[in-house]
């Protein structure tokens, strides 16, 4: 990281620990909304239905593996994206 | 008040005022997500009345109730899944469901 | 709230209050905005109609109603969780 | 500039700053949605021609005017609303429309 | 600004321009999330077809124009509005 | 890294550290916009199994290429627009597809 001294990549990681618990709590919500918005439209009771909470197990096994498929993808990219932005300069 | 890890001994009071404030931010959002959901869900985009109605009300009390207990599932899912395939949440739960 | 001195709680509160402000103003815009949508369509005119301000105050009026209800679940719903939880350990 | 409270005597530096910093933040969060609103109702999502044709220019004007008129006819409403049912705008205007 | 000193000013300038940075970030990822949904849409090849690439150029200008003439708008308005409630004190 | 400014002889540790920071949110807020973006355009939202099958798998990868390749895009297109017309970024590159 471009002549950070030790004490500023100590604060650096410190913030970037944050970062990351806070990245995951959005992950989270974005988890339970996205979820929450096809899966439950019955309101004729109070507690989820069957039908319901299979819908949210399995849209929830499936955005995990697309997230993680996804990353998976944009490390790659951002990855050739730098090779390439040194090449040019 | 789990995982915001405090993992030291001593917490700092930046730490603890930090650990306390995260705490609410994360009921705040869960607030504001319940109500974006649930009028969404409840409510007619007509407008034809000023006053919430029977059915919309007893619509929203039960679309909050299943807003809790879909974090719950959301939960216990994402549990799962982190664990069959070594996920960002290996490590813990999710501060729900627990 | 676990063990906060006295000068760590008045900081606490401060922040609160900075957040208060924060949640109402958020508040605020996601109403106009929930409302402008479904409300305001027609656009012959630069002023709003009368349709237009009637559905915008009937849109408030039942949004604000519905925000009030919704908040007292979310405290009797988050109340009953924190005990669960409290047996639970 | 009425609303951020500076109830008390001598506002410290900080404290100004901040209130002028919020008063931005306010206009920049309603310009950015007004953008969104509006370019959302007035351009259509075909993109066949990269130009603003006239239509598209005058439905912009008008839902801009539109957009400032919704802010003081909500925050008049939304006052109702606090002082019939004691919400929790209560006290004051919602520096819209006053 | 009603009676800020000149370090105040000085400070308030340093973070008006990270705030300009910020929103400058916010209006290009706006753009960029509020082209693709509309113009791409065909995940049979991996590369951005000629339609995609024309109808995203065609967006972004669009849009960028709307942005702008929206702005003006915006600066009319809100000097009117500043000017009213001036005389209504 | 080019772009945040670092204009004067030798910035401070917390100029140093924000620059960083900068970059780090930046990337970010694209990895979460695209995992928006691409499972809203390759996933149907009946979930009717939990697995991702082969056709969806390969949606997502294209997608994941597409948007990439649309901020390069945007960011000429905006470029162009912003010299043409004198606009908030006639002075620099986007920080991609340079």
């Amino acid at each position: 990281m471009e002549g950070l001294t030790q004490a500023e990549n100590r604060e650096l990681e410190q913030r970037l620990q944050k970062r990351q618990v806070k990245e995951f709590m959005s992950m989270f919500n974005t988890m339970v909304d996205g979820c929450f918005v096809p899966c439950v439209d019955d309101f004729t009771s109070k507690a989820l239905s069957g039908r319901e909470t299979g819908c949210l197990t399995r849209c929830v096994a499936k955005n995990f593996a697309a997230t993680g498929r996804l990353s998976e993808r944009f490390a790659e990219q951002s990855a050739a994206m730098q090779q390439a932005q040194g090449q040019g300069r | 008040m789990s995982f915001f890890g405090m993992g030291r001994q001593q917490p700092t009071s930046a730490e603890k005022i930090a650990a306390v404030e995260q705490e609410m931010k994360l009921m705040a959002s869960m607030h504001n997500r319940m109500i974006q959901m649930c009028t969404k869900k409840c409510l007619p985009t007509d407008y034809r009345e000023g006053d919430l109605n029977k059915g919309e009300s007893v619509c929203l009390d039960r679309c909050a109730a299943k807003f809790f207990e879909a974090h719950t599932v959301v939960s216990t899912a994402l549990e799962k899944e982190s664990q069959n395939r070594g996920g960002p949440a290996a490590g813990g739960g999710f501060g729900f469901g627990g």
